[in-house]
This record gives structure tokens, C-alpha cells and sequence, in this order.
């Protein structure tokens, strides 16, 4: 199993994921955006940082780089798509997932730790996560309220396509509506968080629950090859 | 043979939506004793120049930029205005 | 042309681009004849002070800067030390105070900008970022608008290349009002065997030109602002604004990484300040060459740029690369992958002469060393300001009063009051707006004393440190920046880790003045002995003069950071209380002096009484029972007495901890002394019971007083005051015994966290 | 008595000092096929409304906003434009 890592000019957690993913036991391998194939990737993550620079909005440009066309064609295949944090913002620009991720109500970058309540457990994303647990990791962000109209937030809830959620004690950090951190498409294989799981895989660093969600995708790529 | 064709374009955030930023200066504005002023938005402009054959192509550039680059339909209107390209913005006459 | 229409005409050419005529006369006895109106302005910004050092560098020659471990010094453009396992760190602190005076986003931006580069052009991936920050009182909006836009800065640059903040420094004095310090330190990661040199050596050799374009940012910058009394009213000081592009420094990083990984350079310089005028020249100088300048193949952003603005502008995001002919078509396809603009702009020569030409037609020929190693050296005088305090020699008796002169002052009251210092409290407010875990190696950001960042793939883990102490420094320079470097080496040893090297940044007044020249001189000298007794080698530093402004000179400020290294980051140990029912003891001995303490900012000090002095054999022992103690797992928690003194140490152990501690504590000294003093040389640790008597013998091996405080728990700090004298409250009532310190945990958080949103009207 | 007078500013860096923003969007311009776009500059827009007894004194006040809180006059130069107030910008028409 195999997972491409996106390198946008401006990506600064490529290196962050690869690292992550090797943690979870699976490998990657990066992907410069002018590429148009993902090498054969059984999945893919959109990693953290300014693609571009980012200056105009989060993730506006990095939409139009030639490997999008791969990413997009992944992810109506059915593959698998994570991304995370600037990752989240292409995905969202990309409307791979539902929403904008708009600047964060403090009008301040946000570097904190907070807490996830995990909404489901029975995807891809989420399977390995312990019952009951919540994740702690940190986010890292200037762009990361989550916005929707809110006849679509019912929907989108009602749809479970709510994976996380900002929980006690810290809260919700940047004015997200009802305190989304993550989402996923309806069909279930795409996926986009603000938080940084990778930077939070080892205990060392602070915490390692950001591990369960990395070992959540590569299982599910196992399973998928069983499977197939 | 092709023109250049100057436009400026104003991304706002929509009506209705909450717009933090404004906020913010409006909180700001008494300290600067500033105290009858309201409605306060903030967006982002852009300047452009477009070479096309013909004004019509350079609208539709612009426009289909706007649209796909420069704004989130979701959460921002914009307006787009043609400008002399004489007029390019130097330091303000105030 | 900007730089020339910009200070009355009468005055003479050489005046009006900052030099003096003693250095007119200096520059045409090198050139054997009069410089022309190009060489003159590239002459004025290389002999700037900023550029030459040329008040400084006879001190600085006096510093500490050899070491076993040392693989670049000062001299290059950051320090390289070995840090094992093939790795070595480069690392350096650079200051950009005028710039960020004049427009605060832009200035702190492109001084982390700049100090990236050094680090890069050393071959180095940045992996840590620190910033001390120095502002006067922000209660006004000026200042709040300054402390806004530094730290957004800061934040805007290091967070979008993607390099931890781990730490920094923040102070509020009236001193810096008008004249703020940003100073930013950053650590890089290298092979051993991998180091970048900043030297052009072989002739035919190719000078390529990449990253930004380039325009008319900062032109006379370094010349005009790092060299002449910075003052807001003239705006004929003010240079055509730098402006920082992270994006683009982000694309020169990674694409400078890339092209010294592949061996494609055979030398690298960033340019800083004097851009391509210092670049080519020190390349030159260094490599024993010369080199031949086409300004027409200069990428530019600007049309109708001057000769002399190509030459010296300070245009961000961009480097000289030294290439053999060979590798030019590898290295260009590199910057076109990463779109960076590049060109060939020079050739090495082998005549030794910087020689600029445009079009064909050769506009300057000066020899490169004139304009960097051979530029002058100014002889300053030096004098010690007609009153000051001096520090008691060591072991000096105390001084008899309590030290507390306003009445009816409860302990705990003090030490909430210190907590809710802004230059004390949580620094979250700031350190949030960083990103500090980006790169996922930070074990430690801007929380504890040190930054802690594990190094991937071995066991070691990196530990920076900054620190300074500006309010001694206006009584004693030299006892300040011997306490600064002291601070920052325990800040090290408390995680235990040693040591690797120390790097600084000299932020004085205006060098013809002998009082500001005193204070420099002293602090040097300070720093240097420190240094050496604790044996950490000098690498490198920066020197920022000229910090006035109407409302008078800055407290001299000598802003110290240290790099250290922990073996095995297992061994690591951290601040905070982690059980209850661990035993607390005070390593080291409590010594007199409030002067320069934030007590006596808060309650004033005797007119008799002095800032605390340092014994440094003391210093170096406590570093050394601190580290033995942490590598054999004796400690559960360390904590260095810093600013606020024993009481703030233990508040914040407790804070961090959320553990609170029953203590009793000796008063030999006045309770003042015992509780909020700042005497060096002490740490604050926590133990298992069980492991007392290894600790005591461990600690008297070396001569370092231990002694018991008490135990962990609770969610109260209490600390009870044994033996004579008594403060405030309590002497009012004629008690001879003080008041016991006592007060719930959740007050104490409360002030601490509240200190900087409440002075910047924000809580 | 008052009237209310709209205006809005547009905040553009200065002619001659770097455009990071601008730079990013114009080289990702050929990955949206748009070759002939050059000169590109991002800034700011602000709009507001001013409570005045007179034209003139909005004016006033617009302009030592714009000078004093909207832009910063080292590296930005701002122009501000008299509004209908009826015209607050609307969803586009596009
Ligand atoms: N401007 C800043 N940026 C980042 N970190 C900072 C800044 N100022 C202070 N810190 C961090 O806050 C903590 C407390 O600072 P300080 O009181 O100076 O600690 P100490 O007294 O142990 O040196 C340290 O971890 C320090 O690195
Ligand atoms: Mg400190």
C-alpha cells in the first residue's frame, strides 16, 4: 500500500505526513503538484502549509495545480483523500468537500492543542479510533472556521458526514460553525481536518491519538487490497 | 492584434454574512474618535490588465477569474469595473 | 535617485551617503584615487556599521570562540557546532529594530526572512525559530500597534515556511518606546560534512543570481538607518520599505537545500543588508578572488533602476550561488522547478577587484577586500557614566533592610503581582499566534525555559534558549550580560542538556557616544568571561548600534541565546510539579541585591542596594549537579530562578503542574531577598523522597547548597517563612517572624494568564 | 440633522514596493490558462458608511480613516470613492 503525498509550492507538513503515515506501518512517497498521475497511490493526503503562499485565499490556487486533475479523478474512483489542514482549505476550493473555511473569528493564527470528539467511527478515516476517546491534537491555522449555510449544516449532520468535532476542555478555537474540525464527502472517501494527526503520532511530541486516525487509512488501504 | 484592457475587481463578503473584519474596525473606530461611522466591510481588490482582441474577450477573462479565482461564490460577491490604463493607482492625491 | 535627492545638496557626496572624511580619504588611499559616485555608495553601506562592525569588531576579537565541537565560527554567516551522530547545528540571532520600528509587520517579517537565509546559506535546514522582543509600556496605542504588527510579523514569516517558534523573550520598558528590539535567533540541522561555504575561489567560476527579483526595497537601509540616529520625525531616515515574501522564501529554501544536497555549489551567500554589493565582495574577499558584476543581467522588478540601486538594494528572498560552468544548466533547471527567476550575473575573476559593469562599459573596480575584510576600524571612547550602583563583590555580606519599603505588603499579594507582570505572565497570548509544532520534532515550544526539538532518526534532541537582562544592564553592563549568558546556559541545563554554543545580539546607543561605547565594551566583556567560565564557545552575533531616538538611548542590551544538546531525550526533564508527595529543593544559595529585579520594579529598591552579583564557578557547578542528576533519573521536575525570583519559580512549576506545595523557608536574608530575589545560580527541583540522600551527596560533591523546601501537593502554594525578619503586614504588626506566603493555585493561574491581555486591553 | 454618506477605499501597495500577493497569483495564472493577465496587484477594499452634517465633513473623516487606520502610507496608497447608498454591493449580477 502506497500513499502520495502532495507537495504544493508553499506545503510545509509534507515531510510532517510522510512521517506519519510511516508511523502508522504504512509507506509514501511525495508528489511534486506539476505531476498529473499520483504514481500509483492507493491514497492520497493534501498536507498542511501555504500552498502558493496562500495569500489571496486558502487553497484558491493550489486548486488549479495540474495534479488536482489526479486527485479529483482518485477520488471519483473511489480512493481514498485526506487532507489536512491547508489540505482541508484545497479540498474545500477544490468542492471535493462541502464548505468554506473562512478566517478564523479571532482574526489571529491559532496555534493551540485541542480536543476532537470523534462523530463516527465506522469509516475509513476513523475506524481504529478507541470508543470513546477524544483526540488530542494541535491546530495550526489562520483560515479554519468552518462555514456552511445552516439549512446545509443540518444536512451535512444529518448525513454524517460530521467526523470531528472541537470538544471540552479547550473548546472551539477559531469560531467554526457548531464546532466542526472535519468532514467527508457523501460518499465516505474523502476527508478534511483542520488539526495536525501527524504532528500529534508520538507520545514524545505531546500526544499520539493523531496516530489512530493515520492508522485508520492505512488499514483501510489493506483491507481495500484484501478486498480487491 | 491585441489590446490591453486594465479592470479592477472588488471581492466583498456577501450580504448577511458575518463579517469579522469589519467588525473589528468598527470596535476600533472610536479610539480614533470615529464614532458615526457604520456598515463597515472589508474585502480584497484586485488589479489587472488583460491583453485581448477585443474588450468583450477581455470581460470574459476577467470575469471567469473573478468567479473561479479570486472569490468564493459561497461567501463573497464581486464586481468588476473597467479602468483607463492610464489609470493605474499611484500614491493618493488626498 | 532616491538615496542622493534625499539630505541637502550642499553637503558633499561622501557626507550625504554616511561617511565621514577621514573615511573618504581611507577609501581613496586604497583605490590609489578618488571613488566615483557608484563605488562611493557601495563604499558607504559596506563600511556601515551594520556591515563592518567597525566600532565593534575590536571588542568582539576578545570573545571566546574556539571549541572541540566548533565547526564554523564567527566569521561566517551563522555558527555550525557538532551536535553527534553526523549532525551539526548552525545557528545565529540577528536584530531588525529600525526596520520594525518604521513599519512593524514588514520589519519582523523580512528579520526572520533574514536570519532564515543565514542559516540556509550555511547548507542548514532551519528547524527553530526564537524571537526576543523589547517594547515600551503598551498601554498606549502606538504601542500596542507596534507589539501587534512585530508579533504578527514574526508569526506571518515563520509560520508560512513552516519553521517552529520555540521560544523568544518578551519585555516591556519605557526604554524601548521609540525604539523597539526584535531580535530573532534560528537553529538549522546539517550533515557534519555537508557545510556551505560563503567563498568564491575559483576563477571562471559563475556567480548565479536567484530568488526574488529585484527593485529599490530598502535601498539606503543599510547604510542610512543602521548608520545614523534613527528619528521619527525625519523622514529623509527612512528607507523605501522591505517587504517580506514567505512564499517565495519558502521556494528558496527548499530550492537551496536541493541544489547544496546534489554538490552543485561551490559557494553560497544570501544576500542581506548592501544586497549584491556584500554578497560579491565577502564571496570574493573569502575565496582570495575577484569578481566581475554585469548589472544588465540582474532579473529586476523595476524599470530605471540606478546602477548603484541595483548594487546595494536589499530586495528580499535572495541569494549568490558560486557554480562551475559545468553544473549551471542542473542548477537553473532547480530554481525553474521551484519558480525562482535566476541568472548568471558574474564571473570569478583572479585580479581580486570587484569590478561592476553595465553594457560592456565598467562603471566600479575595487578591490573586494577593501570593501569587506579590510574595511576601517574606528577607535571609540569609552566612559563609565558619572553615578552608578556597583555590584557587591561575591560573597559581600547582605544588606540589613528588608528591601520592601512600601507597607503593609502581604507575600502573596506580591506574588500575584508579579505574575500578572506582562514581563513575567504567560506568554500565550504571543506564543499562539505561532506555529511551534510544525516539522514534528517540537518535544518543548514556548512553554518552558528551554525549546526542546528531538532530532529524527537518533536519540539526541536539540535545546535553544534566549535571555537578557536590560534592567540590570542600566547599573552594571558587564554583570548583566554575564547574567544573561548564565540564564540562558541554566535555561539548558535545568532539561539536562549542555551546552554546544552561544550565539548574541549587541543592542547599544550611539558608539561616539563614550557612555553608550562603555556600556558596549562592558557587556562584551561581561559576556565573554561568562562564556568562558562556563566554557560555550562564541559562534557568531550581530551587532545593532544606534538604538536612540528623541526620547534617549535603550537599556543596553546584550540578548544572549544559548544551544545545547540532550544526548538522550528520555533524559529529558521538564518545570512542572508532576506528584504529590514529591520533595522540593532549592539547588544553589540565595544571594543579596533587588536591584534590576521585577520586585524592585514593583516596590522600588534601597538607595543602598545593588543587583545581585554571580560567582560563575557556581554557575557552571549547578549546571553540572543538574545535568548528572537528570541523566541518572533523580529529578521528576527542574525549574531555573529567573525573573520574580524563588516564589515565581515554584508558582510556575505549581501553574504547569496543577500540583500546589506545602514549603518552609529559611530567612537568613530579608523575605524579600528569599522570596522575589533574583540572585543567579539556583534551580528549583522536584524529587521522589527515595532519592534524597543521591541527590544531597551528588550536590555537595560539587559544592552546590541543597536544601529541602518541602513537599508537592494540594491546590494551594504555601510557603512559611522561618527565623527573623518580617515584611510589610506583619512588621506593622510588630511580628518579628513575616507572614506565610499563602494562596489557592487557581489565583495564581488567574494572574499569570491574565498579565498580557489585560496590558493590551484586551481582558 | 445628519444624512449618511457611503464611500468605499481601496488600499493597493504602492507602485515600485513588492506585491507578494500579486506575484503568487499572477505566476499560478498560466495553470487557469489566463497567458494574457499581467500586472497584477492585490490590496484591500473597505467599505463604510459616514453619519455627517455635511458631504464635506464625510470627506473628512473618510480620508483620515483611510490615512490613519486603513492604510499604511509607507507602503500603500488608498483612493476613496463616493458611493450612491443605495449601491452597498449585492450578490453579483453575474
Ligand atoms: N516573544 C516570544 N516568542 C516566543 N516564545 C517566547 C517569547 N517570549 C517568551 N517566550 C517563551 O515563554 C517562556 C517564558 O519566557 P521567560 O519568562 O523569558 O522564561 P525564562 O525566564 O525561563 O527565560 C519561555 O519558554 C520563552 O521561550
Ligand atoms: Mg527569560
Amino acid at each position: 500500500m502506497k500513499v502520495a503525498v502532495v507537495v504544493f509550492p508553499g506545503s510545509n507538513c509534507d515531510r510532517d505526513a510522510v512521517h506519519g503515515v510511516e508511523l502508522a506501518g504504512g509507506s509514501a512517497e511525495l508528489v511534486w503538484h506539476e505531476r498529473t498521475d499520483l504514481g500509483g497511490a492507493d491514497a492520497v493526503i493534501l498536507p498542511g502549509g501555504f500552498a502558493h503562499g496562500d495569500y489571496l485565499r486558502s487553497g484558491a490556487i493550489a486548486r488549479f495545480s495540474p495534479v488536482m486533475g489526479a486527485v479529483r479523478d482518485h477520488a471519483e474512483r473511489g480512493g481514498l483523500v485526506l487532507g489536512i489542514c491547508n489540505g482541508f482549505q484545497v479540498l474545500t476550493e477544490a468542492r471535493l468537500l462541502p464548505g468554506v473555511l473562512r478566517r478564523n473569528t479571532t482574526l489571529r493564527f491559532e496555534h493551540r492543542w485541542v480536543r476532537l470528539s470523534v462523530e463516527r467511527r465506522d469509516t475509513a478515516f476513523t475506524h481504529a479510533v478507541p470508543d470513546g476517546l477524544t483526540l488530542r491534537m494541535p491546530i495550526a491555522h489562520g483560515e479554519g472556521a468552518y462555514w456552511l449555510p445552516s439549512a446545509d449544516l443540518d444536512a451535512l449532520a444529518a448525513n454524517g458526514q460530521v467526523l470531528f468535532r472541537y470538544a471540552a476542555p479547550e473548546g472551539n478555537p477559531n469560531g467554526s460553525e457548531r464546532a466542526i474540525a472535519g468532514v467527508m464527502n457523501e460518499r465516505g472517501n474523502v476527508c478534511g481536518l483542520m488539526p495536525h494527526p501527524e504532528r500529534a503520532s508520538e507520545a514524545l511530541l505531546g500526544s499520539d491519538d493523531g496516530l489512530w486516525l493515520m492508522r485508520s487509512l492505512v488499514e483501510s488501504l489493506a483491507r481495500a487490497r484484501v478486498a480487491a | 492584434m491585441t489590446d490591453s484592457y486594465r479592470f479592477s475587481v472588488s471581492i466583498m463578503p456577501k450580504e448577511g454574512i458575518l463579517d469579522p473584519q469589519g467588525r473589528a474596525v468598527e470596535a476600533a473606530l472610536p479610539q480614533l474618535d470615529a464614532v458615526n461611522v457604520h456598515y463597515v466591510r472589508v474585502g480584497r481588490r484586485v488589479d489587472l490588465e488583460v491583453e485581448a482582441g477585443s474588450e468583450e474577450e477581455a470581460w470574459t477573462m476577467v470575469d471567469r477569474l473573478a468567479q473561479e479565482l479570486f472569490a468564493n461564490p459561497l461567501i463573497e460577491s464581486w464586481q468588476v469595473d473597467r479602468q483607463s490604463v492610464t489609470a493605474r493607482m499611484g500614491p493618493s492625491e488626498k | 535617485m532616491t538615496l542622493l535627492s534625499e539630505r541637502p545638496v550642499e553637503a558633499p557626496l561622501h557626507r550625504r551617503l554616511g561617511l565621514t572624511d577621514d573615511e573618504l580619504s581611507a577609501i581613496t588611499s586604497k583605490l590609489g584615487r578618488a571613488p566615483n559616485d557608484l563605488e562611493l555608495a557601495m563604499f558607504s553601506v559596506m563600511w556601515s556599521e551594520h556591515c563592518s562592525y567597525k566600532s565593534s569588531r575590536s571588542l568582539l576579537r576578545t570573545l571566546p570562540t574556539k571549541g572541540e565541537d566548533v565547526l564554523a565560527g564567527p566569521g561566517e554567516q551563522a555558527g555550525v557546532v557538532r551536535l553527534g551522530d553526523g549532525l551539526a547545528v548552525a545557528f545565529k540571532m540577528e536584530s531588525h529594530n529600525h526596520p520594525s520600528a518604521v513599519e512593524p509587520y514588514q520589519g519582523a517579517s523580512t528579520g526572520v526572512g533574514g536570519i532564515l537565509r543565514d542559516i540556509v546559506a550555511m547548507g542548514a535546514r532551519p528547524v527553530a525559530l526564537l524571537d526576543a522582543l523589547k517594547f515600551g509600556w503598551p498601554d498606549d496605542g502606538p504601542t500596542r500597534r507596534l507589539v501587534n504588527g512585530v508579533v504578527h510579523g514574526v508569526g506571518g514569516y515563520g509560520n508560512c515556511v513552516g519553521v517552529p517558534t520555540v521560544g523568544g523573550e518578551l519585555t516591556f520598558d519605557p526604554t524601548y518606546t521609540a525604539n523597539p528590539l526584535v531580535n530573532v535567533m534560528c537553529i538549522g540541522l546539517l550533515p557534519e560534512d555537508r557545510i556551505a561555504r560563503a567563498s568564491a575561489a575559483t576563477p571562471g567560476s559563475l556567480a548565479v543570481l536567484y530568488g526574488s527579483t529585484t527593485g529599490r526595497d530598502g535601498i539606503g537601509g543599510a547604510s542610512v538607518l543602521a548608520s545614523a540616529n534613527f528619528d521619527e520625525g525625519s523622514a529623509a531616515m527612512r528607507p523605501s520599505v522591505q517587504v517580506g515574501d514567505p512564499f517565495a522564501g519558502k521556494l528558496l529554501i527548499e530550492s537551496t537545500l536541493e541544489l547544496v544536497e546534489r554538490g552543485l555549489l561551490e559557494g553560497l551567500q544570501d544576500l542581506g543588508a548592501a544586497g549584491l554589493t556584500c554578497a560579491s565582495s565577502e564571496l570574493a574577499d573569502r575565496g582570495g578572488s575577484g569578481m566581475r558584476i554585469d548589472l544588465a543581467a540582474v532579473p529586476r522588478r523595476e524599470a530605471g533602476m540606478a546602477p548603484f540601486e541595483v548594487m546595494i538594494s536589499e530586495s528580499q528572498e535572495r541569494m549568490l550561488a558560486i557554480v562551475a560552468p559545468a553544473r549551471l544548466d542542473e542548477v537553473l533547471e532547480v530554481c525553474r522547478r521551484w519558480g525562482l527567476p535566476a541568472a548568471v550575473v558574474g564571473v570569478v575573476t583572479d585580479d581580486g577587484d570587484l569590478v561592476v559593469v553595465d553594457a560592456g562599459q565598467e562603471l566600479a573596480r575595487v578591490p573586494a577586500r577593501a570593501l569587506a575584510s579590510e574595511s576601517i576600524e574606528i577607535p571609540r571612547l569609552a566612559a563609565p557614566p558619572a553615578r552608578r550602583r556597583a555590584a557587591p563583590a561575591p560573597g559581600d555580606t547582605p544588606l540589613a533592610h528588608d528591601g520592601l519599603p512600601e507597607r503593609g505588603m502581604d507575600p502573596a499579594a506580591v506574588l500575584e503581582a508579579l505574575l500578572g507582570h506582562p514581563n513575567i505572565g504567560s506568554r500565550a497570548w504571543v506564543t499562539t499566534q505561532y506555529d511551534q509544532t510544525v516539522g514534528a520534532d517540537t518535544v518543548a515550544g514556548c512553554a518552558m525555559a528551554a525549546g526542546v526539538l528531538r532530532v529524527k532518526g537518533t536519540q539526541r534532541a536539540i535545546v535553544v534558549a534566549t535571555d537578557s537582562q536590560p534592567n540590570v544592564a542600566l547599573t552594571d553592563p558587564a554583570l548583566a550580560a554575564s547574567l544573561a549568558v548564565a540564564e540562558s546556559a541554566r535555561n539548558i541545563a535545568v532539561t539536562g542538556a549542555r551546552p554546544l554554543g552561544l550565539t548574541n545580539c549587541l543592542n547599544f546607543g550611539d558608539p561616539g557616544v563614550p557612555e553608550a561605547y562603555w556600556q558596549l565594551a562592558e557587556s562584551v566583556r561581561g559576556m565573554g568571561e561568562a562564556a568562558l567560565a562556563l566554557n560555550i564557545p562564541i559562534t557568531g552575533g550581530n551587532v545593532s548600534l544606534y538604538n536612540e531616538s528623541p526620547l534617549g538611548r535603550i537599556a543596553p542590551t546584550a540578548q544572549i541565546g544559548v544551544v545545547g544538546v540532550l544526548d538522550d531525550v528520555a533524559n529529558l526533564v521538564g518545570p512542572a510539579f508532576r506528584h504529590e508527595g514529591d520533595v522540593v529543593v532549592l539547588l544553589g544559595e540565595t544571594g543579596a541585591g533587588l536591584v534590576g529585579s521585577a520586585y524592585e520594579r514593583l516596590a522600588g529598591a534601597a538607595p543602598d542596594d545593588r543587583p545581585p552579583s554571580i560567582e560563575l564557578a557556581r554557575e557552571g557547578a549547578l549546571h553540572e549537579v543538574l545535568r548528572r542528576a537528570a541523566a541518572s533519573h533523580l529529578l521528576e521536575s527542574a525549574q531555573d530562578v529567573s525573573g520574580g525570583g524563588l516564589a515565581v519559580a515554584i508558582a510556575e512549576s505549581a501553574i504547569w503542574g496543577s500540583l500546589g506545595a506545602d514549603l518552609v523557608a529559611q530567612v537568613a536574608l530579608p523575605p524579600a531577598v528569599v522570596l522575589f530575589g533574583e540572585s543567579p545560580s539556583r534551580a528549583v527541583v522536584t524529587i521522589n523522597p527515595s532519592n534524597w540522600n543521591e541527590l544531597a551527596r551528588l550536590a555537595s560533591g560539587n559544592r552546590v547548597a541543597a536544601k529541602m523546601l518541602g513537599q508537592v501537593g494540594g491546590d494551594r502554594l504555601r510557603i512559611r517563612l522561618v527565623g527573623v525578619g518580617a515584611t510589610g503586614a506583619a512588621e506593622e504588626r510588630g511580628a518579628g517572624v513575616a507572614d506565610a506566603l499563602d494562596v489557592p493555585l487557581a489565583d495564581l493561574r488567574r494572574a499569570w494568564q491574565q498579565a498580557l491581555p489585560r496590558v493590551m486591553g484586551e481582558a
